[in-house]
């Protein structure tokens, strides 16, 4: 199952949904708000979801998953909205009978989360200034696209 | 001339100054629309990193569209 | 840091411990106690640790883990006792900026925990009978070790 | 003849009957003592697939023994 979220995630609740006693090894994967990118000091976030192709994206993600490794279970939840730093942006949660297969799935979903999900990311710097990350018209950075504070 | 519903998104949304409109328009497939979308409203990415979604289904930037289509245009998503 | 518990172990509090505002990913992996293993039903576990070498291995194995990889921190917790299906064995959470040295990280800790820290599991089966897993005398599997119930 | 501390944990301590004990003894290894232990108590785990800890640390097991070590013999961990 693959949702957005527009208040703040509760990953005990989402680890608790996937308890299964068929189920030897739990991964998790977790996206913090850090305090710098590329070098800037980062304020808050921003994350702005085209909800309905990013939800029909996301359960695609998580079949994927399910096809290509021996798994128990997985979910993914992405937040949406103002974010504070240090706070959860994304958890990705996976359960198999063994830790092989739920590392490479939990990493497999994340990346392809990361790749795929039209769910974009602006950052709000100390000073005022913002950026979309990864719009930059040149360079390969967000920080060729950083606008000035109004 | 066809009528389409256009949805902005992210740094689109905050150059055209709105989240969503309709519009008539000569433009056959996506990649004709967004440069006439472009040219109208300074947008600056480039339309090869933008890609298109009509009816929230991601489509290739020379499908044909249709009357009434809602059409998304897709800036490089938030990765790392 | 790497403790060993006689007690539940509390995921929420030990990644907790671990919040940063440095940290964009953070990786967790829970060992649980599965209902079966080598086809064979399980009711319980017992672990037995020989703990001062098991802390200061563990210890070694996070430290190793900190100079392989970028990390911000990790740490690891391997519960002893009695345990029921279900229950959580082992926990090993590790944050870095970046989530590729925190899956690499993780999955380290993990496997090197598995082969190294002198722990020993017990099977309780279906009927009655336990094994020590890997100490069959011959064989590959525990379950040439299985002593039937006395 | 060395008096030593050993220690038993798992399928050795189970097979001892005890989780340690003190004793005299001629060897002058831990592969020496685990071969003697060995045929006194039945472990039935071959001396290549314990490992030996002496005083808290892991050692070779042709190290050789003082008087007053704690003597640990490893059985195979849990793995998986």
């Amino acid at each position: 199952m693959f949702t957005l979220s527009a208040i703040p995630l509760d990953p005990a609740a989402l680890q608790a949904a996937l308890a299964d006693v068929r189920a030897g090894a739990c991964v998790t994967f977790e996206g913090w708000v850090r305090d710098r990118n590329e070098g800037q000091a980062v304020c808050s976030l921003e994350y702005e979801a085209y909800a309905p192709l990013a939800e029909t994206e996301g359960a695609r993600i998580l079949n994927e998953a399910r096809l290509r490794f021996a798994l128990v279970g997985c979910r993914a939840t992405h937040r949406v909205g103002r974010l504070q730093l240090g706070e959860l942006a994304v958890w990705v949660g996976v359960t198999a009978e063994h830790r092989g297969a739920a590392f490479d799935a939990c990493r497999y979903i994340i990346d392809e989360a990361k790749a795929r999900l039209p769910i974009w990311k602006k950052e709000h710097y100390a000073g005022g200034a913002t950026a979309w990350i990864n719009c930059a018209t040149r360079g390969d950075h967000g920080g060729a696209g950083v606008v000035p504070p109004g | 001339m066809i009528t389409l519903h256009v949805q902005y998104f992210a740094i689109l949304r905050e150059q055209r100054g709105l989240g969503e409109e309709k519009l008539a328009t000569p433009a056959a497939t996506p990649a004709a629309l967004y440069e006439e979308l472009r040219a109208r409203h300074g947008f600056t990415l480039p339309g090869d990193r933008v890609r298109a979604a009509v009816n929230d289904v991601f489509v290739g930037s020379h499908t044909n569209l249709r009357e009434g289509d809602r059409v998304v245009f897709i800036p490089p998503v938030a990765g790392g």
